[in-house]
């Protein structure tokens, strides 16, 4: 089997990530609600039970205020915590813990109590799951100085982020998506082409045993002259969605994958808008001081001057996420919203 | 509490015992009334698996088999406008308070003439004429809300009681613990009913909750009464709920009348998994038809039936009925419209600027204001 | 006393404004730590327990999960409550209750529930408090779709913002300093000069018993010519404090007061931004995905023509805030910032 | 609990009478040097607030006076590397766990001698060296992170306790109920120690907290130990403690060894305001006056006069240590440097990234290295 056609579930590639990283290192746990013996609400972490035992996959309580402190608190002691939450929607009950502790000892200890932890789990629209649960918690915690935020985009990035991001000695925020876990399953059918040869599947074990991808370097995906796409994660499949349809009119987008917004690599972005002169920003959380807002002005910060054409930013709505599926896919940054939007900044409408 | 510890027994012995039977003076009209609405629910939720497995109705849905006795139980022993508010297991509750079930599952069909527009849909479900407060999808995060109301309730000097449902895993939540003390320092008319089914997800209550075969604990950690019932019989709800329910009533005018809040540990089961993607391998099969054998329904039936309030015609005739309104439910939520796109941006503010619409009440408002 | 120079502190407004409103309408009622028998902690509510007793001046134990949601279900029931959070910086254990329930409810109800809210309490730096107790949360609540969010500048605003908010039929989020809550004292004397003539004080009850400032409608608090200077809140001083700087080297700034960052008047931003050609936004939150970012992209997206350099943003640094006060004072937005930014982007450097 | 009931007494009484006298056990050095240290923290205290006044120091500031034997009675129960993590109050932690008081008070004038270099300050002083985990000024925050040193503990099967330090009104916060609850199910050798001095801010215990005349039920409901001392004696916190740590203590390589949690109510007394900032309207000038009758470092200095392990002069001696070091810690203070603009962008991540810069470890870490 060669390393381009690899079967491997997004949610294999982040339970790999795990599983490597803790038989390397014995201070790595996993936390979470029905990690262990339900082998994961979503089953990323099925089977970990059985190869760790019940002290270092724990089941916990709904209490994630308490879990994710306690991760904190152990990460201070010396331990390498991964804290899932089941949805990032759920974290909301643990805000005190996660944005105040975790990325602020470090500084307000002036430099003594690090926090390496790793929390992780389903971000942005899970599918009809109404508003509670459909939070994409990318810009509000961006904001936050202190942590490092990753999200990955395919089983390849997701194992090669989350191996960099329990490796870490930070706080890394790790946003995955509800609606990718299953993607890889039949194997890069769920990928567009642009994803082919190698680019969608970690490389076997055989091939490279220490698979990381670094932080703070965005992925050029998919090379083009026309139009820079600028976004990180599941958007990134609706970006390229977009770019196989632009295509077939001669638009011949280029797509970056940010994979890390914090760190960001801007240099990557300016790059590629200096050679395409148009830039169309993806991002999956709402309009209102968005990382689409902040990688935008980015640009202009320090291209303005080869940008032909303002920035357009593709976001969800600014509503609410509705229950209804025509109601919340007319909400999401979807392809034909990506698509209107390169036509528009490249004047081809 | 647990089937392990088998004291389950034990409070169904305690709780029977302990109420005077306020269901015997029940007239057989509401009785029938009550199993008709336990029916109800259970017919509803067969067709609501069954839309949800055939695509109709999407994202998480939780049904509510097994646990009828308890929503119908509790809130016959309410008046109309005490308002009450529970968790994401909520289709049961609203059935219980007298939403149409068109509504109902047209919003789970994320159809227009939903109870929420499809904007909520089946864990979000809202009922204000009804003095519903909601579905309310974070764990433990109703618990506060409920408090607010049963503090709106006190500040207007009202006569009415709060119902606050949660799960057994709420237990673990800091709201849940703050919620408990707000209403015990302010004595506030709100009762906290555990429908304690045993499992969070797949996590058994003595594996999440510390002293979980004694819950009395949690209560009297607050000075709040505690109480007891077995939630497949829905006389011992009932009863449970006549008496307590009576007692944290204030009288109208004043706030400091009444018993103060209450907790009351409600033991059920669910019959079906945590959600519709549940595979169940936290329990045996032989516990959950051990649980099955004990049915709620079966259980009222036959004492309407003993006691002479029901024939056995007249029970099959509930069912019937409860069965044609669970098939009306989806044949209008079938019909039903879905929204227009324009509907994404209405309801977003009360007074809204700039994108932003005012939007149409729902349907069942207006069908309720023409009454 | 003309209306000019009423003596009246920033607290003094807010109490002002809360007590206007609930013997106008006995469904209004305070609710905090230590808002009633203590008398505010930081003196807001002085006197308000005698006015109104303890049903509506209520003093909470510190549970602000508990008394946060309690007024959400308080306000879908009919009531109209203020919750006092002593800083927001403790608002974020209740964060789930303020930005999941509150500004969705009205929504996932299909406008069934509004919620009648006013959230308020101290924003920002408070003079050396450490990063725990210094957080800006403009940022990271104005991402979130279905509230409205008001951060006043002066008594005048404290009063005429506060008494809408309380109307204001939406959740609002109510962002006071502490650190301005004493200005006033003496008069105009805190204010810049820019501020005098009526500027700063809300009219005395005999000239206007009903004084409100409406949301969404900016404040053009100086004209100028040369530069446009966006703020709200405590940094709009600190950009008057460089408009005057400024003015004695002959570069004449436009200082634009927002009143609300949700809604936001972009338009009065981007009429100013069309005449002077020239930006700087001032923020006190931290830059990623900010107010600040919100604002300059959104200027771009309108009047990208008319700028004559790129936008530049003045925010906290991008650290946790220290306590130490030369560092502190170091990472707010202050005004030597906005005067090098201004010099930097008017080319007068 | 409270001084209305006059449960105190009864409290002292409990306590006195419960515990086997192990402060017998402790030699006349060592007893001298635990005084010493209670008179180092009020003296130390006693300068904080002249610095305060003359503007030299910033932000929060909250004064440990009148609670001295509990940080030093609770301390002195633990071995040097159990961890102790507390709340915003805790010169007192700092102090009783060895931190140097030259780098406290170096903290609190902001300078780059201080703890954490100046970007702490009063309410996040945090000591490596000597296992003290924070100073944390969001009330019951510290609980979770508590629980996740005892984790630690429990994890790489240490002989260790944790200690946690919270105010009575942390009682209140969702933090603390769910790491009560997380402590219990796993059994982690941790202590919560209510540091109840009767008031949060302005709100007496018993408006705040429901059941606060008998605080074991907050600990019964979780199914977790309750002990009671007089925190004013700190011959009674000592003993409790003693017992009560060695309890919960596992034994090297046995995570399941010891006791498990417990949670102990120590009845105290702040002399000051809660900060200083508090006009103190809330309690009256003789409750304070006859709380300062009953001191804590008198009553142990009169206590080691009497059985004979100390003499006046010895004592005397002590006091003019004590005052001297926090004289010298203010010295020390004044005449360090503030940290350089550079330092703004140090210690944001542990592995930075432009424009993050790496940090120095604080001076006091390197002087431990040093030794
Ligand atoms: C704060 C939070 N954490 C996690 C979840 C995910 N979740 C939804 S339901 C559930 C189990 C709740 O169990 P229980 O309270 O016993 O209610 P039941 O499902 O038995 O009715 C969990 C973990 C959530 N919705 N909210
Ligand atoms: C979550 C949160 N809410 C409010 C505050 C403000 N605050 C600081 S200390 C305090 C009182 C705490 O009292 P207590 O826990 O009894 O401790 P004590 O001051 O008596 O030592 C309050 C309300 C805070 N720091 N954190
Ligand atoms: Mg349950
Ligand atoms: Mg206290």
């Amino acid at each position: 089997m060669t390393r381009n056609d690899r079967k491997i579930q997004f949610r294999e590639a982040l339970r790999e990530a795990m599983v490597e990283e803790m038989q390397r290192d014995e201070k790595i746990f996993l936390m979470g609600e029905e990690v262990a013996y339900y082998n994961g609400a979503y089953k990323v972490s099925q089977g970990m039970l059985d190869l760790f035992g019940p002290k270092r996959v724990v089941d916990t309580p709904i209490s994630e205020t308490g879990f994710a402190g306690l991760g904190v608190g152990a990460a201070m002691y010396g331990l390498r915590p991964i804290i899932e939450f089941m949805s990032w929607s759920f974290c909301l009950v643990a805000a005190d813990q996660i944005i105040n502790n975790a990325p602020k000892m470090l500084y307000m200890s002036g430099g003594q109590f690090g926090v390496p932890i790793v929390f992780r789990g389903n971000n942005g629209a899970g599918g009809q799951l109404g508003t509670t649960h459909s939070w994409c918690v990318e810009s509000m915690f961006a904001q936050v100085p202190g942590l490092k935020l990753a999200i990955p985009s395919t089983p390849r990035e997701a194992k090669g982020l989350l191996k960099t991001a329990i490796r870490d000695n930070d706080p890394v925020f790790f946003l995955e998506s509800e609606r990718m876990l299953g993607m890889g399953a039949r194997g890069d059918k769920d990928f567009s082409r642009y994803l082919h040869g190698g680019k969608w599947a970690p490389p076997s074990e055989e091939e490279d045993d220490d698979f990381l991808i670094p932080f703070g370097k965005a992925n050029l995906v998919k090379t083009g002259a026309d139009c820079t796409i600028v976004t990180a994660g599941r958007p990134l499949h609706f970006a390229l969605e977009a770019a196989e349809a632009l295509e077939e009119d001669g638009i011949d987008v280029e797509v970056i994958d940010c994979r890390t917004y914090r760190p960001l690599d801007i240099d990557t972005i300016v790059k590629s808008v200096r050679k395409t002169n148009y830039c169309v920003v993806v991002d999956q959380s709402w309009p209102f001081a968005s990382i689409a807002s902040e990688i935008a002005m980015q640009i202009y910060e320090r291209a303005m001057d080869d940008l032909d054409n303002k920035v357009i930013r593709v976001t969800n709505d600014d509503v609410a996420a509705p229950y209804s599926k025509k109601l919340e896919q007319a909400m999401l940054p979807h392809a034909r919203k990506i698509i209107d939007a390169v036509r528009a900044v490249t004047y081809n409408t | 509490m647990t089937t392990a510890t088998g004291q389950n027994t034990q409070t169904q012995a305690k709780t029977d015992g302990g109420y005077p039977d306020a269901a015997t003076q029940l007239d057989a009209v509401r009785l029938k009334q009550y199993l008709g609405r336990m029916m109800l629910i259970r017919r509803f939720e067969e067709r609501t698996m069954q839309s949800y497995m055939q695509g109709k109705i999407g994202g998480f849905c939780h049904i509510y088999i097994g646990q009828e006795a308890v929503a119908v139980g509790s809130i016959a022993a309410t008046r109309p406008d005490d308002p009450i508010i529970t968790a994401y297991r909520d289709h049961g509750h609203a059935l219980a308070r007298d939403m149409d079930p068109r509504h109902c599952m047209a919003e789970m069909f994320g159809k227009i003439t939903g109870c929420a527009k499809g904007k909520g849909g089946s864990m979000h479900l809202f009922d204000k004429p009804n003095h519903m407060y909601g579905g309310h999808a974070i764990v433990g995060g109703q618990c506060p809300l409920g408090v607010g109301l049963a503090w709106g309730i006190h500040y207007l000097k009202e006569p009415k009681v709060c119902l606050c449902y949660l799960g057994d895993g709420a237990l673990n939540q800091g709201a849940f613990h703050e919620s408990m003390n707000l209403a015990a320092i302010w004595n506030l008319p709100i009762i906290f009913v555990v429908e304690n089914n045993m499992y969070s997800m797949g996590t058994s209550i003595e594996r999440g909750t510390s002293m979980a075969h004694d819950l009395s604990v949690k209560a009297k950690a607050y000075g709040i009464r505690y109480a007891e019932c077995d939630g497949l019989d829905f006389r011992a709800v009932y009863n449970c709920f006549k008496h307590e329910v009576d007692r944290t009533r204030p009288t109208e005018g004043d706030q400091e009348s009444g018993d103060g809040p209450a907790f009351i540990n409600v033991v059920t089961y669910r019959y079906q998994g945590h959600s519709m993607s549940d595979p169940q391998k936290y329990r045996t099969r032989e516990e959950v038809q051990q649980k099955q054998a004990d049915d709620p329904i079966t259980r009222m039936a036959e004492w309407l039936i003993d006691d002479g309030h029901a024939t056995q015609e007249e029970i099959d005739e509930l069912d019937q009925q409860a069965k044609e309104q669970a098939i009306a439910s989806v044949r209008y939520a079938e019909e039903s419209d879905e929204p227009e796109l324009d509907e994404l941006y209405t309801d977003v503010f009360s007074e809204p600027f700039e994108p932003y619409k005012t939007g149409e009440p729902p349907l069942m408002m207006r069908e309720a204001e023409d009454q």
